[in-house]
């Protein structure tokens, strides 16, 4: 397949490893944050870790947008389906992800609640429009990615006047996650994680394109390599962190310049802009409340806002949820703690029965780390073979 | 989440701003509504159901020709680009 | 007595539909089944028309099991709810070295499902097991509401004979064997989901749904001391390797750049986020073999057309943590964990 | 490796619901199948843990019956789908004048469906099956969406040993034979009835569901050459005698008054406008033998608990039209027919 | 149980039926239309036609609601469905009953309409309560017998407030069809059907008394005996109507007396006088239009009835529907033809698949025929059994 | 479709206007709505879920008596009244 297998190519695997053997100080170490799951799942499922040397450490990055999802705004779109006879309809990745009260849309849905998955917000629009008698609410997640699609559905929910259907907005902005982690306590102040360097969102910058990070190099003096989620990707970019750092450069480079461009798309942006504007605050899992971090249906189409339509869903409604005691989340959202510092990774959570959002989605640290990498751990895989 | 993949379009529906792209052998329709200016042979990057963005056949060229390429202190090496699966 | 005369008027298999009587054990029931089932599947042994079909034991040692059948859409590229029905189940008692002859099957009918979609089913079930060389002896009809099923479930169960010198099981993998498959993975898994109502992407790919025994029969018919066969159909190639390292108590080492898949199969994957050691086979066998038989035995595989692209694909070594490991193409490594969660539902 | 380090946590008996996962085939299907099903219904032959299960062939002349229960409710006074499933198939077996031997069962559960309700479930099967000396020797677990099933649905497969002397079968009736039943008609069905949400009576009667294999080899160890054995499960009395007639070529004669029926079936029956005769029964049989062998089976049937209002209540007679016929207790006569239509939805 | 076991006695059936031996004039022959479905049920699961004499011929009456209901009303019902999302509340005798173009509200239900069975009105009201968002519809049919039911369940209804609740009414009266029955152009003239006298409903005369019976002695001079709906109750009037006839009398007499009373339950029949009215006229399968002889929803109750709320069920809706050009039930619904003189009993018309509604409900005197009597008849049995 | 049967009226709960009747060993709640002055030990005819109408013991004697009667031209026989089920 053009464009996928190039990037896959053991044989330039080994080329690139090596100059990154050849690059690296052995004085020192880098700490690599990569900022998005699509890269934390890259380098698991291939086994990038292996072709590293040792003193190249990934650091697992808060860019999971299942994984960050508060608890409350599950919690929300759950009192919803107890108290309004809805179809809501969501990305499979929802599904499990724990809610309060050992809840989860899939226990719901199992219970008998009307949750459909969707592969695209096009099924939601079909959805509404076969079920002309029901209310159809679309669960909209996700970073600026999977922003421009529902931006897309509400007009043509406009243009077509489907009245039925609204959608619960809980798109969020990867930049504003940036500032919140660089300026959480553990991070700007150093002294329990340090970040050299990050690898930046690939398909994120496709839409908002490489120029939103500028002030990560600018501010925070570290640099930040764009990069696709193909394996020789992640690889390249890696090398290209560690040039920066060697060098002592901080900048935004793009190495997935095949589809990211300083700008980004333009029509996408626009389209976004004219459905959606920003939140005074939103809370993100790990890093609280940020503020300017997250979109809103604007009030031209509050027709279409299930925030305007359900009483439930309203600001005044949210409840800040509590994680499970013992999940490690949050930390490890924040890359100060790994999923094996977790008393419960493994024990009671395995991506069969996942006590924190990082265990759900095949990008959560936890479970990328479970999955794919736990022989390289003791402690784990003792834990399930004794 | 973030999951795209890159195809290319094999026909497209002015009507229906809908395109047929190709994944490898598999064929899928999916939504321009978010591109501009896309014509068959082109490629898109695909998700959830629409083109995200056209890709660059001359940047991709030259992002694997840097992969390629020999570090000062590096002997020379094969690098010929093909697909991992015949 | 023939049909024409017992029941006033015929079955409409153009037009009609189950209804509840058809599940009453009344004349309707009784109906469907000579009009129908009987129609297709008629043999000696299903003739009787008892309880219980007599037969003569086949051997010394037997085997027995079984499979429900609840796939979704009913009918897919390369066959049916009924042709897998039959290979579900021949394909399990094969997977013990079997000869499967007899089986047994078992439909839940939902109220309002049309008796043309049943007469199709049926008659594939009924080709399938000609071909597999097995018999449907015995049979049980349920009709439930309207809302209480899908369409149509199909359970068999099914007995087969086995050489009472055989000692096929998953317990007996040991380190220095070596992994087959007979070859590519994930096509019935991928050519269900291309039918499927919300995913559709257009594929070629067909189901490899069929019946392993003929395969299987080839293979005990030379030297190799065969130590485990099994059949990776749901949870696909990794599950089943997971099932195999954990009851034998060992591990397994696999070769990612070994193991066949078709590039449609891999690019549906891609499509879908997908990765292919987990998508269903149900023409497909897992086999456990001595390092040193194995060259033999793919070679009287690949002279079969189910096994024409067999390959070893890794071997079982000791580990106490009972993985299956895997070097990716790309040359890292990763575990291959047992399915978590499900893959996409109702793929058998 | 015990359940405990081989999963990470324990299935959730208490408030613990299926989902989906549960029947993907991977780690979540291993663990309910491993701390539920098995930890129930536990044997030598099931814990090969293959796709199929070997076992010795246990006669020269075998027997193999199947059906799927799709009972509502799954819990009436007498039992539950789990006991049903056991009884049903082993029944169908013994009909042949087989030893009932091993089972293979089969799970379709509906997603949300109570991991306790199954765990309920499941433990009756394992203590019918014990009851009965039959094994469970292999299974299978199926799961489909909320909506596309009902609960759980359970197939049962069977097979047994058969003297191969014997010659028991729905075509032996014949005009001089006797028909007897083992017990009182319609205890299964109105206990179910009175169980159904929108019917709701209050009957002290219960389910008379029950293994029949004991009664059957006490008949057996007589001299009585028995024709026919039919349990009259769907359809009741009434359609099966109806199915011998046609089977056997030959008319039926009843006494009503010689048909036991407790009076709380009776009243029920007024009460729902029903026909006790089409109403279904789990653990009574139908036999039919030469007159002259009737008085002495009769007193062997009476000695066991299962048979012990057994009455003989009518005989076989030449009629070219199949009917089955009865001299109501009233001094009329009438036909008793086939089941038109449905009785009540879903006794077994 | 008492009130019934007495009823059913063998030996009191000898007794009678040789009184009726002794009292019959061999010389003339007794044509006796047993009004009612009850009574035919009665006449064959017991087998009483084997204790009567030959010259004692019953003839099977229209007193079964299910089978004179026409065609067209049914047709309305399924263009409900189709139209509409509403619940369809009904007896479960109804389900079968042919509509046009082979469809029939089991077909509908297989398909996916929401039709329930019910046991009782109540069980209508309780849908009603428990699926506030859905209307739901009761398809009210029957007799006298069965109207009161309705009559409380709407008079619940409007106490309570269950607003989604309404009746699609298609109550009829029996004395009206006795009228349309009497004066059917084949029996008026005596010349196609002999009717000497009548078994008269017994359940029916339980609400509405003996009284309303009195114009048949007095107009068309043919006594009325009310019988109960067992077997000696049959057998019992039986002889009483053989008296009548023997004596030259004409007059209604009263067997059932233990539950009939000359007047009836003045209370359900307040209530009943409540809640509907008189139509003007009504089909009835076999007889045509009768004037006043079915009921509808008074003004009053206009909220509850289904015929105001539903465009599709007003009567400017109604469409005349043609019964299976072969089908006799409405010859035999008249007592002019038997089941056997139909071309399709027993062939294309089973109870399993019936082709007009006589063979539907075990009331039906086709059903009847076919299911208990058959054997008495070689023409039919050598249909199933060639 | 007119089914009715007489069943003995148990208990009857005044606030609801339901009563608990029995049919031989078989017990089942029924509305008053449509009847006057039941008393536990009355026999209703019931349909529907829905008592209809008291039944009036005597006349029911009578009919049993009438039943059981003579006729002139008769010889005598047995008739006593007794359930056909034990
Ligand atoms: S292992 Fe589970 S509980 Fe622990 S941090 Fe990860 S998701 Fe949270
Ligand atoms: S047999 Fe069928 S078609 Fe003929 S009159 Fe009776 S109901 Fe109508
Ligand atoms: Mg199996
Ligand atoms: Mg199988
Ligand atoms: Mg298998
Ligand atoms: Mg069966
Ligand atoms: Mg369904
Ligand atoms: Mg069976
Ligand atoms: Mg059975
Ligand atoms: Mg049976
Ligand atoms: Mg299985
Ligand atoms: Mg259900």
């Amino acid at each position: 397949m053009k464009f996928i297998d190039e990037y896959r190519q053991q044989d330039v695997a080994k080329h690139i490893a090596k100059k990154i053997a050849a690059a690296v100080n052995p004085e020192r170490s880098y700490h690599i944050m990569e900022f998005c799951g699509g890269h934390t799942h890259a380098i698991f499922r291939y086994g990038v870790q292996d072709l590293m040397p040792a003193n190249v450490q990934y650091i697992h990055g808060p860019g999971c947008p299942v994984c960050v999802l508060p608890m409350g705004r599950i919690d929300m779109a759950i009192q919803l389906m107890k108290t309004e006879d809805v179809i809501l309809c969501t990305y499979a990745d929802m599904m499990r992800v724990p809610a309060s009260g050992q809840e989860s849309l899939l226990k719901l849905k199992a219970a008998g609640g009307d949750v459909r998955m969707v592969y695209s917000t096009q099924d939601a629009l079909n959805i509404a429009r076969n079920n002309p008698q029901r209310q159809v609410v679309f669960f909209a997640i996700g970073f600026e990615t999977t922003t421009p699609p529902t931006a897309v559905a509400i007009k043509q929910a406009q243009a077509q006047n489907i009245e039925n259907f609204s959608v619960f907005c809980n798109h969020v902005l990867t930049p504003a996650a940036m500032t919140g982690l660089l300026e959480s306590p553990e991070v700007a102040q150093g002294d329990q994680v340090q970040i050299d360097g990050f690898l930046g969102p690939s398909h994120v910058s496709s839409i908002i394109g490489s120029k939103p990070y500028e002030f990560v190099p600018q501010t925070y003096g570290k640099p930040v390599v764009i990069a696709g989620f193909e394996p020789l990707d992640v690889m390249q970019a890696t090398l290209m962190v560690i040039n920066q750092i060697n060098q002592n450069r901080a900048e935004v480079e793009n190495e997935y310049s095949r589809v990211v461009t300083p700008e980004g798309n333009r029509k996408a942006c626009a389209l976004v802009d004219e459905v959606m504007t920003l939140r005074d605050s939103f809370e993100w899992r790990g890093l609280g409340f940020i503020a300017n971090s997250a979109l809103k249906i604007r009030p031209e189409f509050s027709q279409f806002d299930a925030e305007q339509r359900f009483a439930c869903l309203r600001d005044s409604a949210y409840v800040i949820a509590s994680d499970h005691k013992a999940c490690e989340c949050p930390s490890i959202l924040r890359g100060v703690k790994k999923p094996t510092d977790c008393s419960l990774f493994g024990k009671a959570c395995t991506p069969e029965n996942p006590m924190g959002s990082c265990m759900v989605s095949s990008e959560g640290a936890c479970a990328a780390y479970w999955s794919y990498g736990r022989f390289r751990d003791t402690h784990s895989t003792e834990v399930n073979c004794a | 989440m973030c999951l795209a993949i890159p195809a290319e379009v094999i026909s497209i529906d002015r009507d229906t701003d809908n395109a047929s792209v190709a994944v490898g052998e598999v064929k899928k329709t999916v939504s321009l509504a978010l591109v501009e200016d896309v014509n068959p042979g082109d490629f898109v990057l695909i998700h959830v159901g629409y083109a995200l963005e056209k890709l660059d056949p001359e940047e991709a060229e030259k992002t694997l020709a840097i992969f390629a390429e020999m570090d000062a202190e590096m002997a020379p090496e094969t690098t010929t680009v093909e697909g991992d699966r015949a | 007595m023939t049909a024409a005369n017992r029941f006033p008027g015929k079955l409409n298999l153009r037009t009609g539909k189950v209804d509840m009587s058809h599940g009453s054990g009344g004349r309707a029931s009784a109906q469907l089944i000579e009009q129908l089932f009987v129609k297709h599947l008629d043999n000696p042994l299903l003739a009787q028309g008892n309880d219980g079909t007599v037969f003569p034991s086949p051997g010394e040692q037997l085997v027995m099991s079984t499979d429900s059948h609840v796939i979704s859409p009913l009918f897919f590229p390369g066959g049916n709810i009924g042709s897998l029905a039959v290979h579900g189940t021949v394909n399990d008692l094969a997977m013990s070295g079997a000869r499967p002859l007899y089986l047994s099957a078992g439909f839940i009918l939902e109220e309002g499902f049309p008796l043309a979609d049943l007469n199709t089913i049926v008659a594939s079930m009924a080709q399938a097991a000609t071909a597999a060389g097995v018999q449907i002896i015995t049979g049980d009809t349920k009709v439930v509401e309207k809302g209480k099923g899908d369409g149509v479930f199909i359970n068999t169960a099914g007995v087969g004979v086995v050489d009472s010198r055989r000692q096929i099981s998953g317990e007996r993998a040991q380190a220095g064997d070596v992994v087959i498959v007979s070859g590519s993975m994930g096509d019935h898994g991928v050519a269900i989901m291309s039918s499927r109502e919300n995913l559709e992407f257009e594929t070629t790919i067909e189901s490899d749904s069929a019946a392993l025994n003929g395969l299987i029969a080839d293979m005990l018919a030379t030297e190799a001391d065969i130590h485990c066969l099994r059949d990776p159909t749901r949870g696909g190639l990794a599950t089943t390797l997971n099932e195999l390292a954990q009851q034998s108590g060992v591990g397994i080492k696999l070769k990612e750049q070994a193991i066949p898949i078709k590039p449609a199969v891999h690019a549906a994957c891609e499509l879908l986020g997908l990765d292919p050691l987990y998508v269903a086979n149900e023409g497909k066998l897992i086999c456990i073999c001595p390092a040193k038989q194995a060259q033999q035995l793919l070679a009287v595989m690949r002279q079969h057309p189910l096994g024409s692209d067999a390959a070893i694909i890794g071997e079982v070594i000791e580990d106490p943590h009972h993985f299956v490991q895997m070097e990716t193409a790309f040359g890292g490594n990763r575990i291959v964990d047992w399915l978590a969660g499900e893959q996409l539902p109702r793929i058998c």
